[in-house]
């Protein structure tokens, strides 16, 4: 921020709150209303509150936030579209001693890269996935995606999504949630306050379960973007509550802290 | 051959396939990770190295497919660490993007291709079918790989050093490109001990958490205007800069009239048949090139620039032919002779053609 | 005993933070940032209201809202 | 070319030709030779037949691959038909004549037969025989020092099995001794 | 130029991007099938195709990567089916294990590739950076793509038509290979429509259940004794006879000194640059090869047999120029202009280069 | 076969076992005891018994299976090694009127092909997949398979899989129902006649529910691979009774034929 | 009333058919066929013991055993 | 080279530059010409500004992208700074003059100013300021008639909006006749 005398604190004054000092203090690329703002900022601040920040490595994936290494300022390297699973086992196996997290779109993860998520998640790598549901490819302008739903008008289905033609949309948290390596998996989304306090739990668990070994974490985060479904940011985040939720549940899929025990 | 040799005093001989010579010499070169799918003619390699690496306090992952198995190279490639892939041609052409990325990226890793029949499934058999992939690009845009041609078990070892140390000096992906007779043949091998990786190695980029410094990027994408172009320039004085690192066995070349140029296991069977022919009085000598980026050409110009006729024979259709003839064009041409992949090489079949370019104009 | 600071060159104008202030006082300026965005305010006469309860500040996907309380008001907000 | 020799082994899969392919590659290893192997590689493995190529030399060795060998080691009647035509004039050719038609051999090349099954029963096991037959070899061609060979027996044959070392040497000798 | 010509009579010209051009050519031409996955700049193919293949009886299907595309592309053709898929440079990467399955079991499909900058993710920007990929082989094995570059929307329409002609004809894969500029630029199109597909096509070996006769095959994968051999000596064949479908565009090279040799946008830019230096009297002219695979070699040969001197000029470090070089050799050399992949060339970028030339040795 | 008197019957007598004509009259290059002999008859049976047989079109993947295409007389293609299921789209997609099956190994539809048949699945594509799991990669000489139980001994995990380092064994009859375009998704043995015949039940509801033009079918058989699992074939067929099916439950997973309507 | 054959050019000698035969007739041959394996049989006095269950030919990988009842005796066996 | 003509028209993402190039793109084709369009493409897209090149010829056209161009059409100040100093001397540009700060103008090329905010406004709305300066170039270049650039309308606005059609024209003739 530059400096402002608005922000300047009285003596009974503090600030009521933070912003981590890992987000980078520049503009984003987004378009107004878009989410992976906030989701970015919730990586931040658990990152902080975990104290990891220099020790973590971003892989940084194919989509609108590509450019999440120009906000959060922690080493990072670009993954090929899907494969940042891959990328981050590299990552790992060549660093145990670091924490290792992907942050990916719903095109990058739930299409291109689903045998690559999958496997990752399978084998118990302990890396940690942010997931970026928009129902929709944002950086290429719009079109289908895994997630996008029935009846969701896209520029490649232009009709709506069809189940007869293109299927159902994909519930990853779910699947995730089943396979062998994960310790955590869970749904959030970031419309409201409510669930952005829940959605960055979720994180924090989803790097948890890295942190102390006990496998796969992964945290799905339902996302607007306003200029895809071509609506305001307003009635994006209405769109979140009424069509999105119903469809992908918020919840917790799994978590081994919690029973199934060590994974 | 590796500029950091450390002779461990005991040169005893073990014999071993090609294949545990590459796996050998990549343990021997430090090699900490292996990622990899299986495919014939190499599964030796990741097989020796699920046993042999988490000994070495390593980590081996059988990846869930080739494309994966190059993107965990890259991350660990991210990380500094010192990682290998290893395929066959099918899986090789799996990994093409994420080589282009690699190479875009800048990032150092040793991918090893025992090159088997093509195109498409092909056969299992050995083929040099790979060469333009390997040297020209399979993958997008303009970007090289360095690329090893061994032609005997030790070559497999010394080159999986060689390859290591290539790799983190330029900051990019290395090649070794065998096939399946290096890849099946034993033969006896002297096993040396480099000296160790420095622990300084990539310490200036690699990554492994911002502390104390500002955080580092490893990326191919440059949106901002002219950086995609000054990335290719830098890139390409890199590959400028590497044909220091050109090399080639040159066999009886001095007073040969016919220069034949072959490349790997086609190499050491040309050489037979050479000596065959020598022996009954033709002067024919071989410049068999270990690297193939950077080609030798500047040994083949000079060659040519001495009256010398040429001939290239490889185990393919005709690629490296067109290396050959672009180093020594306006001078000479090369004949070709190219043995199909699908059939068994032997030096017997290279007597005709080479008896033939020494007729020819 | 609380207010809320907007830095206009951040405001992306989405309004979503008018959408969460339990009291209803953000609201669109009428001014335009270099980005050509319309920022969201809270009007001067309307800051008393604010309890510093920083919804605003948690669902600003730009990060645009700094929030401040005086001492006393500490308990009630901070997350 | 003060020394070279090379030669293919073979016969049906369970006759262990790759193994004493493996021991003669040992063996001029171990005589401080150069040496190369290949087993056929490709579809054939599957089939019932097996072969391998072993060179062995004191230059360094070109092509691991021999189209016209200078010796063969036939160990089963299809083997004969399929090498026996490739050999070149003059060399040698050991035959396990226990299974091989002798009769067939070539008067253009030096034939070597061999009972090797019937000797090697006779030392107590037939599994023997590919041993006979490289000793056979092994006097035939000069190639190494069988002493030699007989040293290597402890590189091919595993820690497991090394009590079965003495009789696979005898066998060599045996069939060092047949052949002379 | 396609063999199939029959003309509506109403030339009316629509005015649309190259991209959309490469849509409304691959439905005249009868395309039944689509698959693809989005990538910039070439989506406009997919969407057109995704609203408007379902009207014309046809299948569109955003496939899950690039990779699954090109097998989908493959299923398609083996069923006889004019398909099509299109993508840019880091999804063409992805297909390489496919493309060259599909050229060894001689399976007919079209692939666009709109050429972004690269190696890896690179920018959105034009460039020629895939030449290599294209023309060389970036998959395994010895195989080769009829490979179509158009410069104008006109092109992108009228050689889609013949890619899927060439396709079907010789059962082999077609590239066309666009870039940022082509895809996005407008111009006026005539569309016109090619005579029927006729119900003929591919009936003598696609995929349709083995009714009233043997099953058939279709297959890459050759294992007998020689087969593999026997396979590649007849695509060699194949190969040798596409060479008469090269074709090209000559611009003022009658009295030329210097040819200009470029392709694609970059040929059409160049002409502008020729235009200009003609304007102050220089005597340059321009070879734009419109096939990249067959090159039109024995054409620029021919130039070089009168005298004439050459330049080739690419929007990458140098990769068309090594066919060049190949086809004249012995004669004379080109000389080389690369415009960065990642700046935007304009025809003012080639005048000193084309100068240099001219005064050249 | 050839002509034999012995199979000449006597005018009382008659075949009790009819092997299908579609089924080629040449031995298998398969090894002794390899269940894949027994899975390439039972789709040869179904595809007669739908009469189904000169409108099929087979898509062979890369395993030891390659080979198919010498035993079963009907129309094939080779995919490229796991993507049979993309293939086998493009296929159904160009003639929507023909019967389109793959016949996939564990490695290739587990591994590599993990996106292609969890999308095609997904999209409910109309075609049949017959997925051969033998917990292991055959044709490559025994290298761990996705499905590789733990403590399984292979020669890409020499210890025995360990969860660990690889994860669990995939399951995927329960992953390929969860997803929406799916018809029918269940799992089978070919260890006894008894689950040989459910078995042959399943390859025919998988093929049927693709005519009736439902959605995606699937079945899975479990399978015996004794050389690589380094036993004979009467101990193979007990370990897939003791081992591999108390891990992998024998049963339908999804039928939309009973009760959950129309896909 | 039924008999079963053995093509011994496709057997291989897996063994399994001998596992399953409810009369426990199967046994192996000491019979090598040409590919080398030592294919299956039931001995021809015990021959009169076959069902006709088709158990066997179910099993049988290599598809290398044909069933054979007398029309009499149909109902219990065919699948 | 009887007819040539290329512009570079530049202004702010709405002020509606791509959609007059379009229009004197369509214009060219409907009258018989030749014409190229090509948007500024890449990462600039995402940014407040936006332009697109025209080439007009009855030549085929080489380069659809031009370095040096002949014309320009400069709806905002930053434009301006931008492309002037690319303008060939003795070109002209016309400059909104409503926006932009006319003074600036370089005496070595031609430059008609309009204040084409204004003008539109008067006309009823102030987006139509891109047709007022299409006019305003129409008339200084004499490119197309404008008469084929009012027909062409139809071919830029869909049917939804075909109501505005007139209006529009409008605007183009108060431009045109503004530069006259
Ligand atoms: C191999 C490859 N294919 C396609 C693309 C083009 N591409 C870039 S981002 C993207 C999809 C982005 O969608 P998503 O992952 O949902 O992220 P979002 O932009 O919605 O956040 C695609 C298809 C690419 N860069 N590489
Ligand atoms: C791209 C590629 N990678 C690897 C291979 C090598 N390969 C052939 S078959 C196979 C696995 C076979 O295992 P599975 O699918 O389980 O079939 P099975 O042989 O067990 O029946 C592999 C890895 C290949 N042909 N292509
Ligand atoms: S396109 Fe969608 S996902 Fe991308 S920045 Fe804009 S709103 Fe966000
Ligand atoms: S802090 Fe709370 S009360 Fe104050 S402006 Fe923000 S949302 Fe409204
Ligand atoms: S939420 Fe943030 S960006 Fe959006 S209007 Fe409010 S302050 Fe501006
Ligand atoms: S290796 Fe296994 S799967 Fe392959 S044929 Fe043999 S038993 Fe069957
Ligand atoms: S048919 Fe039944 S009873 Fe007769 S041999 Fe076969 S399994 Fe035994
Ligand atoms: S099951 Fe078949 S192959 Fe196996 S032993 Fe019996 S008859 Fe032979
Ligand atoms: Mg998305
Ligand atoms: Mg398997």
């Amino acid at each position: 921020m530059q400096a402002d005398e608005r922000l300047a604190l009285a003596d009974d004054e503090q600030m009521a709150f933070e912003v981590p000092d890992v987000l980078v203090d520049r503009a984003t690329h987004y378009c107004p209303g878009c989410h992976h703002g906030i989701a970015h900022r919730l990586v931040a601040e658990v990152l902080e509150e975990m104290g990891v920040v220099d020790d973590t490595i971003c892989v940084a994936s194919i989509g609108c936030s590509v450019f999440i290494y120009n906000y959060l300022a922690v080493d990072s390297v670009e993954a090929p579209h899907g494969r940042a699973p891959a990328v981050a086992t590299g990552v790992k196996r060549g660093r145990t001693d670091k924490i290792v997290f992907t942050y990916q779109g719903d095109g990058d993860l739930a299409s291109i890269g689903l045998a690559e998520v999958m496997h990752a998640a399978n084998r118990g790598e302990r890396i940690t996935i942010v997931f970026v549901n928009n129902t929709v490819y944002g950086m290429t302008g719009g079109q289908m995606a895994p997630t996008t739903l029935i009846g969701q008008k896209t520029t490649t289905c232009p009709g709506g999504r069809c189940r007869d033609r293109e299927g159902m949309p994909i519930r990853m948290a779910e699947i995730i949630a089943g396979l062998g390596g994960v310790a955590y998996s869970a749904r959030a989304s970031l419309d409201s306050v409510k669930n952005i306090r829940a959605a960055k739990k979720a994180v924090r668990k989803a790097f948890d379960v890295q942190q102390q070994g006990l496998g796969f974490g992964f945290v799905e985060l339902l996302s607007g973007c306003p200029t895809n479904w071509r609506m305001d940011a307003v009635k994006a985040n209405t769109r979140i509550r009424e069509e999105m939720i119903p469809y992908f549940p918020l919840g917790v899929y799994k978590d081994v802290t919690e029973g199934e025990g060590v994974c | 051959m590796p500029h950091n040799t450390t002779d461990t005093g005991t040169p005893e001989r073990i014999f071993i396939k090609g294949n545990e010579a590459i796996a050998h010499g990549a343990l021997a070169a430090g090699c900490r990770c292996y990622f990899g799918y299986p495919i014939t003619p190499q599964n030796d390699i990741p097989e020796m190295m699920s046993y042999a690496l988490p000994d070495a306090g390593g980590e081996f992952v059988q990846a869930e497919s080739e494309v994966a198995s190059a993107n965990m190279l890259l991350g660990a490639a991210a990380a500094g660490i010192r990682a290998l892939t290893s395929s066959s041609s099918p899986g090789i052409s799996l990994m093409q993007e994420a080589i282009s990325y690699m190479a875009g990226s800048e990032l150092p890793g040793v991918i090893v291709n025992m090159n088997r029949g093509g195109p498409g499934l092909g056969d299992i058999g050995p083929s040099q079918g790979d060469y333009f992939q390997s040297v020209k690009g399979g993958g997008h845009g303009d970007y090289k790989l360095l690329v090893l041609a061994p032609a005997t078990c030790q070559e497999c070892y010394d080159m999986m050093v060689q390859a290591f140390d290539l790799a983190f000096k330029y900051r990019n992906p290395v090649m070794v490109l065998g096939d399946a007779i290096v890849g099946q043949m034993k033969e006896p091998v002297t096993p040396w001990k480099p000296a160790a990786v420095p622990a300084t190695e990539a310490a200036d980029w690699r990554l492994e958490g911002a502390k104390g410094r500002k955080p580092r990027l490893l990326k191919s994408l440059f949106l901002e205007d002219g950086a995609l172009a000054g990335q290719n320039r830098h890139l390409q004085a890199k590959y400028a800069a590497m044909q220091a690192e050109a090399k080639a066995e040159s066999f009886l070349t001095e007073d040969a009239e016919l220069i034949v140029v072959a490349y790997g296991s086609i190499g050491r069977i040309a050489k037979s048949a050479i000596r065959k022919l020598r022996a009954q009085g033709h002067k024919v000598g071989l410049v068999r090139p270990q690297t193939l980026f950077p080609f030798p050409g500047p040994l083949l110009r000079g060659l040519a620039e001495q009256g010398k006729r040429f001939l290239t024979i490889e185990h393919n259709c005709g690629q490296m032919v067109e290396d050959v003839r672009l180093s020594i064009r306006g001078i000479v041409d090369s004949a070709f002779y190219g043995h199909m992949p699908g059939e068994m090489p032997g030096s017997d079949d290279f007597l005709a053609p080479i008896l033939d370019a020494m007729g020819g104009k | 005993m609380s207010r809320v600071v907007f830095l206009d060159e951040r405001c992306k104008g989405c309004l979503l933070c008018t959408t969460v202030c339990p009291k209803g006082i953000i609201v669109q300026s009428s001014r335009f940032n270099r980005q050509g965005y319309k920022v969201a305010e809270v009007p001067a006469d309307a800051m008393k209201d604010c309890t510093g309860c920083a919804s605003c500040a948690l669902i600003c996907p730009d990060v645009a809202i700094r929030v401040i309380k005086s001492r006393k008001a500490k308990k009630a907000g901070k997350e | 070319m003060a020394l070279y020799q090379d030669v293919i082994m073979a016969g049906f899969g369970g006759q262990g030709v790759m193994l004493i392919g493996n021991l003669l590659a040992y063996a001029g290893m171990n005589a401080g030779l150069n040496v190369t192997y290949i087993p056929v590689y490709g579809p054939e493995m599957r089939g019932g037949t097996a072969n391998c190529t072993v060179v062995v030399s004191d230059e360094d060795i070109g092509s691991p691959i021999i189209q016209r060998p200078k010796s063969l080691i036939v160990m089963n009647q299809p083997s004969l038909d399929k090498f026996q035509p490739r050999l070149e004039d003059g060399g040698v050719q050991v035959l396990n004549s226990s299974l091989v038609d002798a009769s067939q051999a070539e008067a253009r090349v030096r034939t070597v037969a061999v009972p090797a099954n019937d000797i090697a029963d006779k030392l107590g096991n037939t599994k023997m025989a590919n041993m006979v037959a490289l000793g056979a070899y092994v006097r035939a061609t000069g190639v190494v020092d069988l002493e030699v060979v007989k040293k290597s027996l402890t590189s091919v044959i595993s820690a497991h099995y090394s009590h079965l070392i003495p009789k696979n040497a005898e066998a060599l000798q045996a069939g060092f001794d047949h052949a002379g």
